[in-house]
């Protein structure tokens, strides 16, 4: 199945290769490294805009696929696909890493070299997470975008640093490894690792777990995910990495890790286990309205610009996560398009905050107030991306907003009343710390000489509203295509299999394909261990 | 009760005594010599056994080699009474009452399982030194042969942490 | 070259602002300010045209529905928000309202902002607004007038916090949109319901749908699908357009420039709320429920903020507490069932409450940016074009024969005596007017007549430029003649206004309600009570303030409590700041943030590390290094193991399938 | 006849002895003889198996522990002597700068 | 008495030991004339490459030897490669750090040949007496190789403590190959497996057998030994220590699973408990380690407990069907070689960065090690993140594969708590990774000059780097060699 060429695994070894490049490059030539990663990753984004042409709208199931046989016993292969989910989510990360690139020109003078490269190996793990259909692969590629986020963090960061980035890796590891434990249990009931084919035997009835299994499964997935999010109780890693890491890092973090949580429980949580989905729902959209609303009332009350910012992202994942389970096929898309219009808006606001930093070295609120004298197009774009943020029409986050609660209300019109209730808040602490940030009299005698917008500056923003807007006028371009694979989705998900009544307590049901009962399923895949 | 079970219950209550003796002696000297009293009450018994070869052995090498090399080192290092320290809490009461445990147990599950081991038949019928040698020379030649290894390795560390420092 | 070409891209209307705007914002920083005068005068003007033209097409084309579909916006599964316009007739009063009274006050922001600095900023909102306002009038579909909904909020937001320096004013900003924000929470449950109701947000579709009697009782009855759709689109009216209990933006919003209180939150964007509630009133008439709601909330509204007007000395503030009361009036014109009337009321209000405020701004322009009354005094000899255009205003206002506000009120409290159980909400709708009337002349009298309150030698008065003068002339002839289409139907002729509104509205219910004949004479008897009502007001605003001047200050004294709460305005923003705000920001500070979030969940976490580090430091101390505790140890083991082996409950089977 | 069992309890006993040994002297010397008592029971138990199975090879195992304890005993001497000159002390408590 | 001698086959069977001995008495009788280190080096070096090459040899003809003795096929065929690719690179390694501690060469390397043969003949032993001449040849040379540094007192204690305790638990080991020997008659493996399973006497046998083995593996309660034994051994010989004995001992028992059904039935709840109490002393006792020796060390430990979960994973497969165990052997195969090589990459590199006399081994020393010596601090990480198990190491694929025979065989709450631990785990290893990438040195240690790090050093982290790496990305070689149904002779 090797139609379509080798475009995705371009995408993934592209940017590896660029940074091999750079370590062979003399480490203090600053400029012309900055120069080649950017070359790099502006070319990765120019690839990933093929996949456009690449894949056909409408069609289902995973395009431009790629599969090679990768380890022996336990079969794993090399698999790669994209369907319109993952293909804008890519999209968002070879767009947000040359922005990222750009964004820590100047800010960023000791070990550039390694800075670049880190963000380059961030990159492709992120791209691989997308881009992968085997879990076991997807798994490999979830672990490594853990490290070079970690040093990003732990060494270009600010003081609290090395806090915040063991933070993180311990509480995604949590997940991961309870995630690994469920991907291999997954493996022993169906002697595949191909998210395909397991779908497939769901589709067609061949594999059923008892409900207390598939409870389990789902746990073990749902727990990586919900870190990763971050859903409401497992958020408090968040704060501290936003704020410690670099504006680099803070982008990529917000703009394309969190997505990587509420991707998985579209891609992973929902076909695999649709019955434990449903059972679950209640729970999870309680604690994702509980994030709406606590993460906006804690963001409000943040004295610290990029804190109020980290926890707004809880705040607007929470959304995405309720439009993902309210299992309706307008929340869902609701939810893609929210994800990618999140990316883009709070990683502008990530952007502005850091150059904000860049001249005043604090993140302080206090520290700031009536900005928009000194630099009155700073404070146009800010402006600009906190409505987006804050979901006004016309501006891409309204458009995920709106069709998730819509969605959700069709449905559950309790669980939207209440999230509806984040749209007032969202306003309430954007436009607060707009004001006391860019409005009034300059009150800290330093910012009244601050420069306005460089120009590298102006070109980074401008290109983020050009996004923005058009997002939010066009955003029909985006839905048309990922239409088809949220109809997939709903589809996989939708609870009533005929044979279900029918279907043994636990394991598979006997069946030509050779799946087995789990027992069975077992010895098959050990055999398919031994023979090999 | 039998001549032989006598002779038993004798050699065994030695060998019991000279253990505990190693055990309450204060210096080591005492210590080697009433392990040397369990050696010999072995031997009887392995001759009791008919085992003559082994009990042989272990008079000329335990007795005679290993044990006098323990004398050699303690007079070497004129090692005398023992301090008594107890500076390790394990090794209190905790210990003993672990140790009593351990060896009861041992113990009194071998006595139980003991029938599993069916009574000897004709004792003292094969002629054991010859089959041993045999045996030793074909079935076990091999680690008879690593043996000798072993013993090279003994030669050597005994040199290596000995011998003094060489400036 | 189509037949109506306006008709056919109909989107023009709303673009030419917003090109306007586009230019002004990203140009505007670089340029001298009569280009940006020319950008921003010309863009409305055009559209202003366009509108007309558009009318004329629309009558030519025989009063059709006019619809377009220009772009899909939003697509998802079985919903489609497409970039929709359409013309009807509620559509041409509307569009031709702010088209016009919005260009007028274009002219006259030239004049007035002149010597404001950030001017090209000011106009580019100003024509931002224009846009929103126009895409909410012509959107032809629930999803795209919320994008003007929230559009409009979005620049009067701009607008009132454009003197941003001063803290009152970015607060007022920030207050109207998040108040706003309260009301399209409501605005938007609302269309999901009918969203969910009707699988469209197409006014057509719905309309239809719901025209139909086919709905049982479950979407009719008291608290049916109907009823809980239409207070909650009703909620985001109330936020939008002031109404109890979401009102207090609008006093604040006096911080911004004068022409845009006029525009924005007098004559276009304040109305959205009855436009929507007009728009929608098959749904509403569908709801006795929702009907008496917003007939109450309009009655109470126009009552309580006339009270307040009464006392306020703040020129502006009086003006906006009138706003609020005429927006009441409009309410209860819709909650009685009379929507044209509403619409009227809407429109002749657009006028001369959009003179008014221009009239004041153009006093406050004179003196030298004084707002306060007891500072003015004496001045209609100095101002005499802005006096007499202001008077005729507030004749208008107060409901006397023939201006505008006399037909358009009359009607509304026709409309609210005529319908059963209507008579209190008349009785308090013509309470109302009285006050009105005095508080309107107050105004009058305390700003141009008696002697001069203010320092003659450093506020040299002087008249505005003739940009400011001739919108207020025009709006002063609009505020005459404005009603005079309605005016036959006192003369038992026909009441154009209506008759032109009936294809949306049906005809007048009073024709049905009794004969034509007693209909006319009950008319005519409740036209007189309230010229009446409103001249006693008059009178006794006279008798106060001109007559026996500090004859006020003794009432005050006399009457002290009554008096300070009204001046203070019920204390409605202390209660709402003392029962949400501060127990919100406190709960969330102390409560979510430090305890539940650093102390609770992140606590836990770090107390577990901490737990492991110290069992770490346990088993680092079972190291004692002492060769003969470790030798207790394997002794230990040796116990583990055996006791796991020899005593283990299922030790001696492995259990094959269990999990362990 | 004296049956096996009583010679593999005497080794068992014998062995329990040794480790008591083992934990409660200090002495390092003597520490190392009651391994040798644990290796002496482990060598009666072996006879006893051998005579009772009427099999020799438990005899021979026997001549391989004893080789065995040789060897150690060589090393282990050797590391006492080591330890001794190194500290000047055999109290095996006395030996304790590698810990936590 | 022809048939007395022991036939060719044999000899074949039983090469790779032989000329590991051979090589170590060669050493021993050149020492007097032969001054040059380099020479005993290269000696060493083509003994144990020769041995290693041989056990390709024993494979070629494999099959029982010596009466059933020994069995070489595949299962001893892996490890004798493992032991010897160790001792190979240990030999590398050891020969800077013998001049820089000024220790008598020939012996050491002798020594070194004895304990690989030792490992050898418990890698390839069928009958439990063999097993235990071969345990004792590999312990008592460690015995005197962890004491090598002799005028150290920290290393003359750890050989001490080494031999009394190694001695003490040896003797647990033989009572009950005494004890099994007494019940079944024999001690031969293979003709245990008809012995019948209630005789109590063969039960408590086997309980001393593992008790035994259990502490060579630094099973937990028998751990304690393990941190102050590796922290006072020359750092050369704690790597061995980490990668060779311990692999075979594991490979013994492995052997003694495999093929004595009683044991399978015995051991599987100890081997659940050893397993779990393991995990979590050598987690959490490392938690807390400012030494890097000795956090290295406890982290063996750690890795002890992971490769006991695969062991009990054993228990229950081969319990289930006959070849069933395949992929739980295969876990612990190749865990023990990412783990070998994994491990003796950074010991080389904590040998190396301690400099004469062991001195800078605490944590504080590896401050800024980034800016000093980036290449060698990227290697410490990668050998890190593999022991932390992290993808593309070798690491990664060993802690998978344990993982899925745990899961395989139902053993879930083992798989969870295994899992928790590789969370603690995470921790620590991160630390001395954020030490070296995140901390700024103190000011003397800034002003250090880099540490030198010799060729034969560099070569065995290339080695050991580049099999990291390979392993991690492409295990597939290793997996289809120890999949392969024949494993175990039968």
């Amino acid at each position: 199945m090797l139609h379509g060429g080798h475009l995705l695994s371009v995408l993934i070894f592209f940017p590896i290769a660029g940074s091999l490049a750079l370590l062979l490059l003399r480490g203090d030539d600053h400029k012309f490294i900055r120069v080649i990663a950017m070359i790099v990753s502006t070319a990765e984004f120019l690839f990933s805009l093929l996949m456009l042409r690449g894949a056909s709208i409408g069609a289902a199931g995973y395009q431009l696929e790629e599969n090679v046989k990768w380890i022996v016993a336990p079969p794993i292969n090399y698999h790669l696909g994209v369907d319109g989910i993952s293909m804008f989510l890519v999209l968002l990360t070879t767009f947000l890493t040359p922005i990222s690139v750009l964004a820590s020109w100047n800010s960023i003078q000791l070990r550039v070299k390694e800075f670049f490269i880190m963000l380059l190996m961030l990159e492709v793990g992120v791209v691989g997470v997308f881009l992968s259909l085997d879990l076991f692969l997807f798994f490999v590629f979830w672990e490594v975008m853990l490290i070079p986020m970690a040093l990003l963090i732990g060494i270009w960061g600010h003081e609290r640093r090395v806090y915040a980035a063991v933070k993180f890796v311990l509480y995604t590891m949590t997940g991961s490894i309870l995630m690994l434990v469920g991907i291999i249990w997954l493996y022993n009931a169906t002697g595949t690792f191909d998210l395909p084919l397991i779908q497939a035997a769901l589709a067609n009835g061949l594999l059923t777990n008892a409900p207390q299994t598939e409870m389990l499964l789902f746990l073990a997935f749902f727990l990586a995910f919900a870190i990763k999010v971050p859903l409401f109780p497992l958020h408090t890693w968040l704060p501290d990495a936003h704020v410690e890491a670099p504006t680099a890092g803070s982008v990529m973090l917000a703009g394309v890790l969190l997505k990587l949580g509420t991707y998985g429980m579209i891609r992973f949580c929902l076909p695999l286990f649709p019955e434990a989905s449903h059972r679950a729902a209640g729970w999870v959209a309680l604690l994702a309205i509980i994030g709406i609303i606590y993460g906006a009332l804690v963001s409000m009350v943040q004295p610290n610009l990029k804190k109020l910012v980290a926890y707004s992202s809880v705040s607007h994942l929470g959304f995405v996560v309720l439009g993902i389970f309210a299992f309706h096929n307008i929340s869902i898309q609701g939810a893609v398009f929210q994800m990618l219009a999140h990316g883009i808006s709070t990683g502008a606001l990530f952007l502005l905050v850091g150059m904000l930093y860049d001249r005043r070295h604090t993140f302080e609120i206090s520290e700031y107030g009536g900005l928009s004298t000194p630099m009155p197009k700073l404070a146009a774009f800010f402006l600009f991306v906190a409505l987006s943020s804050l979901g006004l029409p016309m501006l891409n986050g309204f458009v995920g907003e709106f069709l998730i609660l819509l969605g959700t209300y069709q449905r559950h019109w309790g669980w939207a009343s209440w999230a509806a209730l984040g749209v007032i808040l969202s306003a309430c602490y954007l436009l607060w710390s707009y004001q006391r940030v860019f409005f009034g009299q300059i009150t800290v005698e330093k910012n009244r000489t601050l420069p306005d917008a460089s120009w590298r500056e102006k070109g980074i923003l401008a290109a983020m509203a050009i996004v923005i807007l058009w997002m939010g006028i066009g955003s029909v371009f985006i839905t048309r295509r990922t239409e088809t694979a949220t109809n997939t989705v709903m589809e996989q998900i939708a609870p009533q299999r005929p044979y279900e009544a029918a279907a043994p307590a636990r394991g598979m049901k006997q069946a030509p394909t050779g799946f087995a009962s789990e027992n069975q399923a077992q010895t098959t895949s050990m055999e398919r261990l031994g023979t090999r | 009760m039998t001549a032989q079970l006598v002779v038993f219950f004798a050699l065994a209550a030695l060998a019991v005594i000279g253990a505990v003796s190693l055990i309450l002696q204060k210096h080591p000297i005492h210590s080697a010599l009433s392990l040397i009293v369990v050696m010999v009450a072995l031997a009887g018994l392995y001759l009791l056994m008919g085992a003559e070869f082994v009990a042989a052995v272990q008079i000329i090498v335990y007795g005679g080699a290993i044990m006098v090399l323990f004398v050699f080192v303690i007079m070497l290092l004129n090692a005398g009474v023992e301090e008594h320290t107890s500076i390790s809490k394990m090794a209190g009461i905790p210990g003993l009452l672990l140790v009593v445990a351990l060896a009861g147990f041992v113990a009194a599950t071998i006595a139980k399982s003991g029938a599993s081991v069916q009574a000897a038949t004709q004792t003292g019928m094969l002629s054991s030194t010859k089959g041993i040698s045999e045996m030793v020379f074909k079935d076990f030649v091999y680690p008879f042969e690593l043996t000798s290894f072993l013993i090279l390795v003994a030669i050597l560390g005994a040199t290596v942490l000995a011998q003094r420092e060489k400036s | 070259m189509p037949a109506y070409p306006i008709l056919e891209y109909l989107w023009i209307i709303p673009l030419l602002p917003l090109l306007g705007s586009a230019i002004n914002g990203l140009l505007g920083s670089k340029w001298p300010n009569k280009y940006a005068t020319t950008a921003a005068i010309s863009s409305t003007g055009l559209s202003f045209l366009c509108a007309l033209e558009a009318v004329r097409e629309f009558f030519a084309n025989g009063q059709q529905l006019v619809h377009k579909q220009y772009f899909d916006w939003i697509v998802a599964g079985n919903f489609r928000g497409g970039f929709d316009l359409q013309m009807d007739q509620l559509t041409v009063v509307m569009v031709l309202v702010v088209t016009g009274v919005g260009w007028l006050i274009h002219i006259y922001s030239v004049g007035y902002m002149g010597h404001e600095g950030g001017y090209y900023r000011f106009f580019s909102y100003l024509n931002l607004f224009m846009f929103f306002m126009l895409i909410l009038v012509l959107a032809a579909n629930y999803a795209l007038l919320f994008v003007g909904w929230e559009g409009v909020g979005l620049s009067s937001y701009l607008l009132i916090g454009f003197y941003f320096l001063r803290k009152s004013a970015s607060d007022a900003g920030k207050k109207a949109f998040i108040v706003n924000r309260i009301g399209d929470f409501g605005f938007m449950l609302g269309m999901f319901l009918l969203f969910r109701t009707f699988h469209t947000l197409d006014f057509r579709a719905i309309f239809d749908a719901a025209a139909n009697p086919a709905w049982g009782h479950e979407a009719w009855g008291q608290f049916g699908t109907f009823t809980v759709a239409c207070l909650l689109l009703f909620m985001g009216a109330t936020g939008k357009s002031a109404q109890l209990p979401l009102y207090v933006w609008l006093p604040d919003a006096m911080e911004g420039p004068t022409p845009v209180s006029a525009l924005i939150h007098a004559a276009t964007m304040v109305t959205a709320g009855v436009y929507v509630v007009a728009r929608s009133h098959i749904l509403f008439v569908h709801s006795e429920t929702a009907m008496v709601v917003v007939a109450v909330v309009g009655c109470a509204t126009a009552f309580f903020a006339a009270t307040i007007g009464l006392v306020q000395t703040d020129i502006k503030r009086v003006l906006a507490y009138s706003t609020v009361s005429q927006l009441g009036y409009m309410f209860l014109a819709c909650g009685v069932g009379a929507f044209g009337a509403g619409i009227f009321h809407l429109m002749t209000h657009a006028f001369f409450k959009a003179l008014l405020f221009l009239a004041a701004g153009s006093v406050i322009h004179a003196i030298g940016g004084e707002q306060d009354m007891n500072k003015m005094g004496g001045l209609w000899k100095k101002i005499p074009w802005t006096f007499w255009t202001m008077l005729t205003a507030t004749l208008a206002i107060a409901g006397i024969f023939p201006l505008a506000g006399f037909f358009s009120k009359d009607q509304i409290l026709l409309g609210a005596y005529q319908i059963s159980g209507g008579k209190p909400l008349y009785a308090v709708g013509l309470l109302t007017a009285l006050l009105t009337a005095f508080y309107m002349f107050r105004l009058i009298f305390l700003t141009f007549t008696g002697k001069p309150r203010f320092d003659e030698h450093k506020a040299h008065v002087h008249e505005s430029p003739w940009s400011m003068l001739g919108p207020l002339v025009a709006l002063a002839i609009l505020s005459v003649i404005g009603g005079w289409v309605a005016a036959p139907a006192l003369f038992q002729g026909r009441d154009y206004f209506a008759d032109f509104l009936a294809p949306i509205f049906g005809t007048q219910e009073n024709a049905e309600v009794l004969g034509a004949a007693s209909a006319h004479t009950l008319e005519l008897t409740l036209a007189f009570v309230a010229v009446i009502a409103a001249a006693i007001g008059i009178g006794v605003a006279y008798w106060m303030y001109l007559a026996k001047p500090g004859k006020a200050d003794e009432l005050a004294k006399s009457m002290k409590p009554a008096y300070t709460t009204l001046l203070n305005k019920y204390y409605v923003d202390e209660f709402y700041a003392a029962a949400v705000v501060r127990p919100l920001v406190w709960l969330s500070t102390n409560v979510f943030w430090k305890a539940a979030d650093v102390a609770g969940i992140d606590g836990t976490v770090n107390a577990i590390a901490q737990g492991a580090t110290s069992i770490g430091d346990g088993v680092r101390h079972s190291q004692s290094g002492n060769t003969r505790s470790y030798a207790v140890w394997v002794v230990v083991g040796a116990i583990v193991i055996l006791a796991v082996i020899f005593f283990w409950p299922s030790a001696s089977k492995t259990a094959v399938g269990m999990v362990r | 006849m004296i049956p096996t069992n009583y010679y593999v309890i005497l080794s068992a006993i014998l062995f329990g002895l040794g480790v008591f040994a083992f934990i409660f002297r200090r002495n390092i010397i003597t520490i190392f003889m009651s391994i040798e008592l644990m290796l002496n029971a482990v060598n009666l138990a072996f006879v006893a198996f051998s005579q009772a199975l009427g099999k020799l090879d438990g005899q021979v195992f026997v001549l391989f522990v004893i080789v065995v304890a040789a060897a150690e005993a060589a090393v282990g001497l050797g590391i006492i002597i080591l330890i001794a000159r190194n500290r000047q002390t055999l109290n095996v408590e006395r030996v304790d700068l590698l810990k936590l | 008495m022809i048939d007395h001698l022991p036939r060719a086959i044999d000899i074949y069977r039983t090469l790779p030991e032989l000329i590991w001995c051979c090589f170590g008495v060669l050493a021993m009788l050149l020492q007097p004339f032969v001054r040059s280190r380099q020479f005993f080096t290269a000696l060493a070096l083509i003994g144990s490459l020769a041995g290693t090459l041989a056990s390709v040899f024993a494979l070629v003809n494999s099959g029982p030897g010596f009466y059933g003795l020994i069995q070489s096929d595949s299962f001893s065929f892996f490890f004798r490669m493992l032991v010897g690719t160790v001792t190979f690179l240990v030999v590398l390694a050891a020969g800077p750090y013998l001049d820089r501690e000024r220790l008598p060469i020939a012996e050491f390397y002798a020594l070194l040949l004895f304990a690989t043969a030792g490992m050898g003949v418990l890698a390839s032993a069928q009958e439990l007496l063999t097993a235990f001449i071969g345990l004792e040849m590999s312990s008592i040379s460690s015995y005197i190789l962890a004491g090598y540094r002799r005028d150290a007192l920290k290393s003359s204690e750890s050989a001490m403590k080494y031999f009394l305790l190694g001695s003490f638990a040896t003797a647990f080991f033989l009572y009950g190959i005494a004890l099994v020997y007494g019940a079944t008659g024999t001690t031969l493996l293979d003709q245990m497996a008809n012995a019948d399973m209630t005789s109590t006497l063969l039960k408590l046998g086997l309980a001393l057998i593992l008790i035994g083995l259990g502490f060579k593996v630094a099973a937990a309660p028998f751990q304690v030994w393990t941190p102050d034994v590796y922290e006072g051994a020359p750092t050369p010989v704690t790597a061995l220590f980490s990668a060779g004995p311990k692999a075979a001992a594991f490979a013994l028992l492995l052997r003694i699973f495999a093929t004595v059904p009683a044991a399978t039935r015995f051991w599987f709840w100890a081997f659940w408990v050893l397993a779990a109490l393991t995990m979590f002393a050598g987690n959490l006792g490392a938690l807390v380690q400012t030494n890097v020796k000795r956090l290295l060390a406890y982290s063996s430990i750690a890795h002890a407990g992971y490769i006991l979960v695969a062991f009990a994973a054993v228990t229950t497969m081969s319990s289930e069907s006959n070849r069933g165990a395949g992929p739980a052997y295969a876990a612990v195969l190749f865990y023990l070689l990412s783990y070998a090589l994994v491990k003796l990459g950074a010991f080389t590199i904590v040998s190396q960065l301690g400099g004469a006399g062991e001195k800078s081994l605490s944590l504080d020393d590896y401050a800024g090690l980034s800016q000093r010596q980036p290449f060698v601090a990227a290697m410490l990480s990668v050998y890190l993140l593999s022991l932390l198990g992290l993808p593309v190491t070798a690491g990664f694929f060993g802690k998978f594969y344990i993982f899925k025979a745990a899961v395989n065989s139902h053993l879930l709450w083992l798989a969870i708590l295994m899992a928790i631990n590789s969370v603690i785990g995470a921790y620590y290893y991160l630390r001395v990774i954020v030490v070296m990438y995140m901390r700024e040195p103190s000011a003397e240690a800034a002003a250090l000059s880099p540490v030198p790090f010799p060729v034969g050093v560099n070569l065995v982290l290339l080695i050991t780097f580049a099999g990291t790496i390979l392993f991690g990305v492409y295990p597939n070689p290793v997996i289809n060699f120890i999949l392969r149904p024949s494993l175990l002779g039968h």
